[in-house]
């Protein structure tokens, strides 16, 4: 308990600048690198455009992993290409977020039994959500990005480097 | 005419009992202070009016969820919000010092343009009597800023997005100084406030009462504003689709957004010079003509004024986020034929066009 | 005398003894051909009867041999031939067809990654669609990944 | 200047383009080697998407496949879907009802009509302009609606079994079908006027990246690819399957309206024509439509005769082709898709040579490649 607390009354509340504006800030602008592999990638492209539209939650695609937030990871994962997704997941700066989209994305889905599909994208990158479907409709995806800002409510540090 | 900071000056010296030279530097300091905190606005509604208008021509909402204000007007707030709390990222290989100078650089030669823009009759800071040419110098820092970036990221990509950008910025300066010169000499001066004065009869670009020479060299120096602003269809050196995000690529954060705001001030400064040279400044259309206008209570008119240059700039904004998000863009090798081959004997052309008509015609 | 007729007479006659028998009871005549010479007979195939592309070029795995199965298509004519042809499990080898059609060289490239046939003069016989440093070739019957790669545990 | 040339030096750049990059669809590499802007070689890397799907076919039977088939391309679900039934059925001797062969037309069209929006849209987004793609979306999303009243699923659909498909129409369909045909045609010459005749647009396709007649026939090019290059075949027209020999259409070819023959516009070009000429049979199989069963008569345990089948179509990127090898059990003993993209990448390196960097992007758009096609 600190002076202040001391000689304030009981009902104020105290809270740290980035409780409010910082979250809010994040999870109003969390913009989305374009990171497609397979068919769900058609299903995150037709969210973002005219009759799902993801801009209104903010939510732009990025082409380069230096600027986005948020990476969905729409598609199957091989393991030629889990490499590239860890290397472009350590690009982008924190704080950073991961959906996995689609069955492919989180376990294999169908491609389960291939000799070249990696069995779920959180084998190797931590994953925020997971978005069930093969492929999920675009208001699937968009119930899995409203989760994804109430974690980001409720987290308790934004930064988690050390996970 | 005088500058707004000597009024405001003046009044604090009556109000507060101050020395002159006190109520001088406290005029000043308190001007470059608001226009400081005022010019990132322009920005932020910048990027929300692309937002929005580019929402609205492709059929879709836009940005309505942020914040408690209708519109989703506070998504500037939340991008800027969340910008400023990204990790700050150097690449490794990059180097450090011009790698954290490009931005600045940028943001420095852009900002520096406004001094000079005559914003209504007491809203600049500087009279400049070379004003046109002071903001075409400092502009083209902003062409340093971004070979710097290109250069400095040490990515390949980013190093051909800041040669493009090179190319193209040196070629399309050439086109934009002839053109202005061709106004510059209608008017008989370099000074972006003597110019808005004379245009108080009706706008340069009118057929009525100018030249038509120089209606003809707004072509020319639209066209290559758009270059100049790195906007589609010159858009090469941040194409997207092919130079992932061109010279900014490895820029994260809030070096990255300040990059936005250069890039959204920049087309705020062409298209007030755009204003300014061919659109009347701040005046009304045909204003030597509407006498009610004089009958206005003290301190209406300028307050007016200063509300129908924004008009004005806002309109050529918008018509130039209409232009990106319909057109494709060129390649590197046929914006150069453009500027080279077409632009810059066009530009030539009508200077010398512009000059006959003022020997046989004034 | 139809083509096909036409077509092995011809073949009989330039290269005796290549052509080991003629199916036609399937969806299209097919040709089987000897490993060696498979090459010489596309050619000819290609120049004197016009059979200007190559739609399919695949492998197949039939437990104690490699079919190796070129599909040809002929536009003018609308004609389908196949083309078969023999290779040992052990050391399949053949040469490449990439001089006489220019599609030979990824189906070529595939069938390589894939089966682990290896064909002699092609210009670049790396693997296509498996990364360089794959180990094994899938469409095997008896293929068995290796347990992990980079790190990551392969589960078939 | 001798000492210039001395102490100036130039040197090749090898750049790696992609699997990550906003114009490559999907996770295509390309290593490229520039001089400048100039592109020297190109060296398609693929495999990125390889799912091993092939394999997969092996260990499963026959029917229990035809969801694999919508993700070999899933931007043409409905038209590898008709491709692998008609093979097992060309296999097993099954006779298809009427009804179910016209529904079958009536979706594969209009899943090439969706692809063709993609197709321009997507080279129209590479090349700068946005606007179009979206417009073009929105009609997509029509028919995504008419597919999810059929079979429940927007992208891959599973709708067609072997012998016939899974349901039949639902009601309401054909009326909402003759709706978005109308409004279609009108919203394509829309979309087209945007785009089609743009300067800029002309500018950056013409004469870019020709691909000759002879080339296109030794790299096995199909589809609309082929046409461009002014070959004048289409499978649905010069070898009908299913009942497209009672529909009348037209073929567009390739002319070099605006540059030379076998250019990235002529490419774009035969997209947009054909999708006119896929409205045509759509409307066409719809008045024709016949009333009866959807479903032939298949055994529980579908075990088809021993033999081989290799089965052709024109699909919306070229002609794709099944090859099946049956050894008379439930499962067959070897799938392979031939696949059109797989082609078409093939001949990169030899047409992109000399071209700028930009035009890279204008090609592969032009191409309209599908990368897990590609990669199986």
């Amino acid at each position: 308990m600190g002076l202040l607390e001391h000689k304030l009354p009981e009902n104020v509340f105290f809270t740290k600048l980035d409780q409010l504006t910082m979250r809010w800030g994040l999870r109003n602008s969390l913009w989305y690198m374009l990171f497609a592999t397979a068919c769900c990638a058609i299903e995150l492209m037709q969210t973002g455009m005219s009759r799902y539209d993801f801009d209104r939650f903010g939510m732009i695609p990025r082409a380069t992993p230096r600027q986005s937030d948020l990476m969905i990871v729409a598609g199957t994962v091989t393991y030629k290409m889990a490499l590239r997704i860890k290397r472009l997941y350590g690009q982008m700066p924190e704080p950073k977020y991961v959906i996995s989209m689609g069955s492919c994305a989180n376990c294999g889905g169908g491609f389960v039994h291939s000799y070249s599909v990696l069995n779920g994208v959180d084998k190797i990158i931590p994953v925020d959500v997971y978005v069930p479907g093969c492929p999920p409709r675009p208001e699937a995806l968009m119930e899995g990005c409203m989760k994804l800002m109430e974690k980001i409510d409720q987290e308790p540090r934004l930064v988690r480097s050390a996970r | 005419m005088e500058s707004s900071s000597f009024l405001f000056a003046e009044f604090l010296q009556q109000a507060f009992h101050v020395s002159p030279t006190f109520a001088a530097v406290l005029s000043l300091l308190i001007g470059v202070g608001t226009c400081v905190a005022c010019i990132p606005l322009i920005p932020g509604f910048g990027s929300y009016l692309e937002r929005k208008v580019s929402a609205d021509i492709q059929q879709r909402i836009g940005p309505n969820r942020a914040g408690f204000l209708p519109f989703g007007i506070m998504q500037v707030l939340a991008d800027g919000i969340k910008t400023l709390q990204k990790e700050d990222l150097i690449p490794a290989h990059a180097d450090r010092f011009l790698f954290r100078a490009a931005p600045y650089v940028c943001i420095v030669g852009v900002f520096s343009c406004f001094a000079a823009i005559p914003f209504s009759e007491y809203g600049y800071l500087s009279d400049l009597n070379i004003g046109v040419y002071y903001i075409l110098c400092v502009s083209s820092l902003m062409a340093v800023g971004i070979v710097l970036a290109g250069w400095a990221s040490n990515n390949k990509w980013t190093l051909l997005g800041g040669i493009r950008s090179a190319g193209q910025m040196v070629s399309y300066e050439i086109p934009i100084a002839m053109s202005v010169v061709t106004v510059a000499m209608h008017f008989g001066s370099l000074s972006l406030a003597e110019m808005t004065m004379a245009q108080r009869e009706g706008w340069s670009i009118g057929f009525w009462n100018s030249n038509l020479f120089v209606t003809l060299s707004f072509v020319v120096y639209w066209i290559a504003a758009l270059a100049e602003c790195n906007r589609t269809p010159f858009d090469i050196p941040e194409a997207e689709s092919e130079l992932v995000a061109g010279y900014f690529t490895e820029y994260s954060g809030l070096r990255f957004s300040f990059f936005a705001i250069a890039e959204y001030a920049e087309m705020f400064v062409v298209s007030a010079m755009a204003v300014v040279l061919y659109f009347g400044g701040f005046y009304l259309p045909f204003e030597a003509h509407l006498p009610f206008l004089q009958e206005l209570p003290d301190g209406v008119l300028p307050w007016l004024h200063f509300i129908v240059f924004l008009i004005k700039v806002w309109f050529l904004i918008f018509l130039m986020i209409w232009i990106r998000w319909t057109l494709p863009r060129y390649r590197i090798d046929q914006l150069m034929d453009l500027c080279w081959k077409g632009l810059l004997p066009f530009a030539f052309l009508n200077f010398l066009g512009s000059a006959c008509w003022m020997v046989l015609g004034g | 005398m139809n083509r096909i007729e036409k077509i092995v007479k011809m073949i009989r006659k330039e290269e005796p003894e290549v052509l080991l028998r003629t199916e036609e009871e399937g969806q299209f005549p097919v040709l089987r051909v000897e490993r060696d010479r498979v090459v010489p007979v596309l050619r000819l195939l290609r120049d004197d009867f016009g059979f200007e592309s190559l739609m399919c070029e695949t492998a197949s795995d039939r437990g104690d041999r490699i079919d190796l199965i070129y599909h040809l298509f002929s536009t003018p004519h609308r004609e389908t031939l196949v083309v078969k042809t023999v290779l040992s499990r052990e050391k399949p080898q053949v040469e490449t067809a990439e001089d006489v059609w220019k599609s030979a060289n990824w189906y070529e490239r595939e069938i390589f990654d894939l089966f682990g046939v290896e064909f002699i003069g092609h210009s670049d016989l790396v693997r296509i669609l498996l990364p360089q440093d794959w180990v094994g070739h899938p469409l095997r019957k008896d293929y068995r990944p290796a347990p992990e790669y980079h790190g990551m545990k392969i589960e078939y | 200047m001798v000492t210039t040339r001395s102490t100036l030096r130039t040197q090749e750049m090898l750049l790696n383009m992609g699997p990550h990059h906003p114009s490559t669809h999907g996770v295509l590499r390309l290593i490229l080697r520039l001089d400048g802007e100039v592109v020297e070689e190109v060296f398609p890397d693929i495999g990125y998407l390889h799912r091993g799907i092939e394999k997969i076919g092996e260990s499963l039977t026959y029917k229990q496949f035809i969801p694999y088939t919508d993700r070999v391309e899933y931007l043409a679900s409905m038209n590898v879907n008709h491709l692998y039934c008609m093979a097992v059925e060309k296999l097993a001797g099954i006779e298809v009802p009427e009804r179910a062969e016209y529904i079958r037309v009536i979706m594969t069209e209009l899943n090439r009509i969706i692809s063709h929006i993609i197709g321009c849209g997507a080279l129209a987004m590479d090349l700068g302009a946005f606007t179009p793609f979206l417009y073009g979306v929105v009609e997509r999303e029509k028919v995504n609606d008419l597919f999810e009243m059929t079979c429940g699923q927007r992208l891959t659909y599973n709708y067609m079994r072997i012998g016939g498909v899974s349901q039949d129409l639902p009601e309401g369909f054909v009326e909402k079908t003759y709706a978005f045909l109308e409004e279609m045609e009108r919203r394509w010459d829309e979309i087209n006027r945007l785009i089609t005749e743009n300067e800029i647009f002309v500018q950056r396709l013409a004469d870019v990246a020709v691909l000759t007649e002879a080339d296109a026939l030794s790299y096995n090019i199909t589809g609309p690819n082929l046409r461009a290059s002014g070959v004048d075949w289409d499978l649905r027209r010069d070898m009908p399957y299913s009942v497209y020999d009672r529909f009348d259409f037209d073929v567009p070819i390739g002319k070099g309206e605006r540059g030379t023959v076998g250019d990235c516009y002529d490419r774009y070009l035969m997209r947009v024509r054909e999708t006119y000429e896929s409205l045509k049979i759509v409307r066409q199989a719809l008045d024709g439509l016949p009333e009866g069963e959807v479903q032939a008569k298949v055994s529980k345990v579908f075990k088809p005769p021993k033999g081989e089948v290799y089965m052709r179509a024109e699909n919306p990127r070229g002609e794709m082709a099944v090859y099946i090898e049956s050894d008379g059990s439930t499962k067959p003993s070897r799938i392979k898709f031939k696949t059109p993209s797989f082609n078409s990448l093939g001949v990169f390196n030899k047409i992109c040579r000399g071209q700028m960097l930009s035009d890279l992007v204008a090609v592969i758009g032009s191409f309209d490649i599908v990368l897990p096609e590609v990669d199986r």
